[in-house]
């Protein structure tokens, strides 16, 4: 077991030097970050920097090769196998959205998110439907909790995608450019749901091109590039007047 | 022999290729057996000599059953061989030379179940033996699903020798090199005990050479030879020997077609 | 002289069509057993442990390398010279199950593998248990694209049920042989018979492509 | 060892039946994939029968229906021709299906890009589709050609003396060995020829869905 | 014959009332539209607007089931069904992009543009591959001329898919969302190509969500929803000041 409880911290997560290679490719190179509690961070930068490896790491869907890790007050040392007591407890507590939705496409909407409950937190098929509604409804999708994921256009898929990574009650939720595979007026409904969830408090690190929604919704602006932490900070202040060479050359294309 | 009617041949026998004399070969020893192109056995050894008196040269081909019934209908081959027994249903599809030899009901088991006629047979938990034979219906009706018919002897022997078969009936003659080496098991000939509810235990079918319908010039010169060779023995040394029991050779005077008519 | 063609079907029908359902009840029961035989192989020949893994291939690559009919006769042949006598029916099944077995089991994987790698990791982030995660979200939409190719197998294995004919089993084309045997009219009894396998098998391929465009539809 | 000599002596008939037959199957497939494919309504529902007819009757029965059933005094297919000309017809069939699927799963966007250029239609299946449905379906191919290296078999049926037939007869021979010798030879043989391909095709099969294509 | 020559306009493309539908659904509710030579028209709308019908009709990909269309002078009456040679013609004069890049996967990028060259064009290897070096080099990738589309970036792709339009030496270029399958930064070289290309006078439709270049690049914007013709007319006055709702509504979606 290397995960034991500690006094809950200001910061829903704390990343220690993280490192990740494939192969003989180091993909992060020692990332350090923290996470408030309630924050919003906004993850930008090139392709190929690392976003992706860094939001898979953090909820261990790939092993980092060592680094450590504080989520709630849980400690992973990362440099070790973890177990699965320690893997299930750590996506109690994180939730993760992708951009290609991953929806269960054999299931109605509405056992999508019925599904992990029952199965996860072991809740009965009566409150799981019951507070999938809830979820539902939430999202704008009450109507469609009989659907198949296919009948739904992409905006709507990961507006469900979304509710179903709530069902689980995280404190964190992950989410990898959710909107980069969606026309612009689908991107806006989705960005529309994310940015109540962050209005109702909820801690969110978000890998986004959204330049709007990681300036106004976004309290926590971070640049990767090249495996690595560029600059950080607040998104107004980084955006107007960027520090690194790099960073202003990114954000010169991203905002056209 | 008779005068010429083929342009180019001597022979006054009309078959596929003239001239020749296509013989298909099922493999079913001491009667009959490809061996490679250099036939053997009974049937092979009465074509040769009726083939040879006609100015015919035997091309042999290998076959089996079905496709060499389906080759004579056909006008592929000839005339086939190997312990064939003519029926009525058979001959509106194939013509039958006279027949050559009894085609005895043998059985074959333990030697210590001492099982020699059909009557022995009843006791038994299960008999097999081969489709095709003229006995098949007679012994289903008194044995039914005791009863397992194969495709030919050796899935049977196969099959007795696994050990499922309390009892195998196949043709006496296959059966006596089958197990000549085994002392162990018991072969009989049926026919040696008549049972009026299988008829070829009364009277012995008589195997004959198919070939094809209509054919009355290649009829004939099968006919006669098979008769000459009846008369002056040389088929009872055939298969004497084949070390099978003279008595085969004893084929009554008018042939045997099931049902007789 | 001849019997009239139609007029000899008549007679031929009767005996084919018992040889027909004891063919079509091989058949039912070569899927019944080799369907869970699949799967099993299947998880073998995908299992992380090596020598399962191997062992699963080597069942299976035995079981797809060898013509059924030689399965068949080792299975019932075979078998007894070390103590193991089955019934012919029982060895028809048991070799056509497995003939039908490590055929579906390659079906089976290449459907698996054809899942997207994001539904695993989206169970994997959903905290599922990865044997919940494999059953019931891998495993349901693999199958679905591997339906069609399981189907068209299950007609293979209906046709290859004529084997049988070779350990005395009265199936359909034990039935064609012994009434060519009886009457010596092979080419109309074999006609005849290919049509009363294609009175089962055409429809089966209809039913397949039908479904197999049903599934392409989304769900 | 003789059983063994016996049954190798069939090996150069089994392997000329399927290769030949596969040959024959591989270009037939085409016309007949065609066929399943046309906007022509009748010409593909007779493609259609046609395909489902070739794989829904036993070889067996095609086989000998192939030599009997098409034999005239002046036209005559012999044991061999007709095994490998019928093999070489149901392999079409089989062919043709595997092709339908390999074209299907060319992505829309390749036929779409082609139309665009201007390419010809002929142009493109060939140079376009084809290639790309190819590198889809070789495993398929190869599993199809194992499959056909064993129903190589059947012609056993209809006297054609490849490898099972050479068993049968060896066993018809010997009344007095036992019986299933030969065939747990040919059995061995099968096995021996078809692992290469097997692995081949694993091989192929896993380096195709590497592919830097 | 339905196409005939006739003296060359102002005009490249011409649209009179293009109708278009697939089962009993109509997509495309007569639709038409002027391109002038030198053009860059940009036609934005909301998902389902039937902008790509559209696009797919010009260049005759779907036959439309009414209306007429006149090319760089050739006239096509598309409510017959046309012949070879009138494909022949149409495809000859303008190139098509893709949003899926929809290059040959099997060939090099190299032969992915010698390919149509030689059997449309008919040129020898020599020439086809002296022209499709320079058009390479013309979008920044003549060192990746042995490569295969697999190895390269998304936005290198779909440069060589431009390339590959390019050597028919088309009158007229079709683009239908060519960027949004691409990171900002990908989307940023393959927008610079097209400016250049513009730059060169080539006529351009240019299906868009990039609305900096819609205002900057585009001399024409076309909004489009529901298979009709919303508005169309300079793009910073529609941009600035749209006339409709539908319009306001969804620029203020697409430019957050
Ligand atoms: N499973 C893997 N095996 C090998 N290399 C990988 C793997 N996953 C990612 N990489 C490499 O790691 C690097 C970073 O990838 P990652 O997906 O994290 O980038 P990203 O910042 O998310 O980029 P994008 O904006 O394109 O999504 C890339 O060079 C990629 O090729
Ligand atoms: N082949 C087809 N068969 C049936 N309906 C189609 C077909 N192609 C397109 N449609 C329908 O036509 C309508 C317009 O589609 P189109 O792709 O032209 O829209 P679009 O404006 O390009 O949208 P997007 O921004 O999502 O690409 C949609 O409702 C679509 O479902
Ligand atoms: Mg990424
Ligand atoms: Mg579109």
């Amino acid at each position: 077991m290397t995960a034991e409880q500690k006094p809950a911290s200001d910061y829903m997560l704390e990343l220690g030097a993280i490192t990740k290679s494939y192969g003989g490719n180091t993909i992060l190179h020692g990332v350090s970050l923290r996470v408030a509690r309630g924050e919003v961070c906004s993850i930008i930068g090139p392709s190929g920097a690392g976003k992706s490896t860094l939001l898979r790491c953090i909820n261990l869907i790939e092993q980092p090769d060592s680094g450590n890790m504080l989520m709630d007050g849980h400690y992973f040392d990362l440099s070790q196998k973890l177990g699965k007591s320690d893997l299930m407890a750590l996506r109690r507590k994180c939730g993760m959205v992708f951009q290609s939705f991953n929806l269960f496409p054999h299931m109605t909407v509405l056992q999508n998110i019925t599904f992990p409950q029952r199965h996860v937190l072991g809740k009965d098929e009566d409150s799981a439907r019951e507070s999938a509604l809830a979820l539902l409804d939430r999202v704008g999708l009450k109507n469609k909790a009989d659907s198949h994921p296919g009948q739904l256009s992409g905006g709507q898929q990961q507006r469900v995608a979304i509710a179903r990574a709530l069902a689980l009650e995280p404190q964190l939720m992950l989410f990898d450019e959710p909107t980069s595979a969606l026309d612009p007026e689908l991107a806006h409904e989705v960005l529309e749901v994310m940015r109540e969830l962050a209005e109702s408090g909820m801690t969110m690190v978000v890998v986004t091109h959204a330049m709007n929604f990681a300036r106004t919704v976004g309290s926590h602006l971070v640049v990767m590039a090249d495996g690595a932490i560029l600059e950080e900070g607040v998104p107004e202040e980084i955006m107007s007047n960027p520090s690194k060479e790099r960073t202003r050359q990114f954000l010169s294309v991203v905002e056209h | 022999g008779g005068s010429s009617s083929g342009s180019s041949s001597d022979s006054s026998v009309t078959t596929v290729a003239s001239g020749k004399l296509t013989v298909g070969v099922i493999d079913i020893p001491p009667f009959s057996s490809y061996n490679g192109g250099d036939p053997k056995g009974i049937d092979v050894e009465i074509i040769k000599k009726i083939a040879k008196d006609n100015n015919l040269t035997p091309v042999w081909q290998q076959a089996t059953y079905a496709d060499a019934v389906q080759s004579i209908s056909s006008g592929i081959i000839d005339v086939a061989i190997g312990t064939i027994d003519a029926t009525a249903k058979r001959k509106q599809a194939v013509d039958f030379s006279a027949s050559t030899y009894l085609d005895g009901l043998g059985i074959a088991a333990k030697a210590s179940k001492n099982v020699t006629t059909i009557a022995g047979l009843e006791k038994l938990g299960s008999v097999g033996t081969v489709d095709g034979y003229l006995w098949v219906e007679d012994l289903r009706t008194i044995l039914g699903g005791k009863l397992k018919t194969y495709p030919s002897s050796v899935e049977l022997k196969a099959d007795f020798d696994a050990g499922r078969l309390d009892a195998a009936i196949d043709a006496y003659g296959v059966q006596v090199p089958q197990f000549k080496a085994d002392s162990s098991i018991k072969v009989a000939l049926a026919n040696e005990h008549p049972d009026k509810r299988v008829r070829s235990t009364v009277q012995a079918p008589e195997a004959a050479f198919p070939f094809t319908k209509g054919n009355d010039s290649l009829g004939k010169a099968l006919n006669d030879g098979i008769k000459s060779m009846r008369a002056d023995g040389s088929i009872k040394k055939l298969i004497t020997d084949a070390g099978l029991s003279e008595g085969l050779a004893k084929v009554a005077d008018k042939q045997y077609v099931v049902p007789l008519n | 002289m001849q019997t009239p063609l139609l007029t000899s079907w008549g007679q031929y029908l009767p005996p084919l069509l018992s040889g027909l359902v004891q063919s079509v009840w091989l058949a039912v029961a070569a899927i019944v057993i080799g369907l869970p035989l699949a799967f099993l192989f299947c998880t073998m020949v995908m299992s992380k442990n090596r020598l399962i893994g191997a062992l699963g291939l080597v069942i299976v690559e035995i079981g797809r390398g060898m013509p059924a009919l030689v399965i068949l006769y080792l299975v019932y042949y075979g078998l007894p010279r070390f103590g193991i006598s089955l019934a012919n029916v029982a060895a028809a099944i048991i070799a056509l199950a497995w003939n039908y077995s490590c055929y579906c089991s390659e079906i089976i994987r290449a459907g698996i593998q054809s899942v997207p790698r994001g539904q695993l990791e989206a169970g994997d982030a959903l905290g599922l248990d990865s044997r919940v995660t494999f059953l019931r979200v891998i495993v349901p939409q693999g199958l679905r694209s591997a339906i069609p190719g399981l189907l068209g197998q299950s007609i293979l294995v209906f046709q290859d049920t004529s084997l049988a004919y070779t350990i005395a089993v009265p199936e359909l084309m034990k039935q064609a042989y012994s009434l060519g045997g009886e009457n010596y009219q092979y080419l109309r009894v074999f006609v005849l018979t290919g049509l009363v396998y294609a009175a089962v098998t055409l429809p089966a391929t209809w039913i397949t492509v039908w479904m197999e465009r049903r599934l392409g539809k989304s769900y | 060892m003789e059983p063994v000599l016996v049954v190798l002596r069939g090996l150069p008939l089994t392997l000329l039946i399927t290769i030949v037959s596969f040959a024959i199957g591989a270009v037939l497939g085409i016309p007949l994939v065609l066929g399943l494919r046309t906007v022509v309504a009748p010409v593909r529902w007779l493609s259609r029968l046609a395909v489902d007819l070739l794989r829904g009757v036993p070889m067996i029965v095609w086989l000998f229906v192939l030599k009997f059933g098409l034999s005239t005094p002046a036209f005559r297919l012999s044991s061999l021709e007709a095994a490998i000309f019928g093999l070489g017809l149901i392999s079409a069939g089989y062919l043709a299906e595997i092709y339908r699927g390999g074209i299907q799963s060319v992505p829309r966007g390749q036929f779409e890009a082609s139309q665009a250029l201007g390419i010809a239609g002929p142009i493109s299946f060939l140079r376009i589709i084809a290639p790309q449905a190819a590198r889809i379906v070789s495993p398929s191919i190869a599993t199809y050609l194992i499959g056909l290296l064993k129903n190589s078999s059947i012609a056993s049926t209809i006297v054609v003396s490849e490898m099972v037939f050479q068993a049968q007869s060896y066993a018809r021979q010997n009344p007095t060995i036992a019986g299933i010798l030969p065939y747990a030879i040919a059995g061995l043989l099968y096995i021996v020829l078809s692992v290469p391909v097997a692995m081949f095709s694993r091989i192929l099969d896993e380096r195709l869905r590497k592919a830097v294509i």
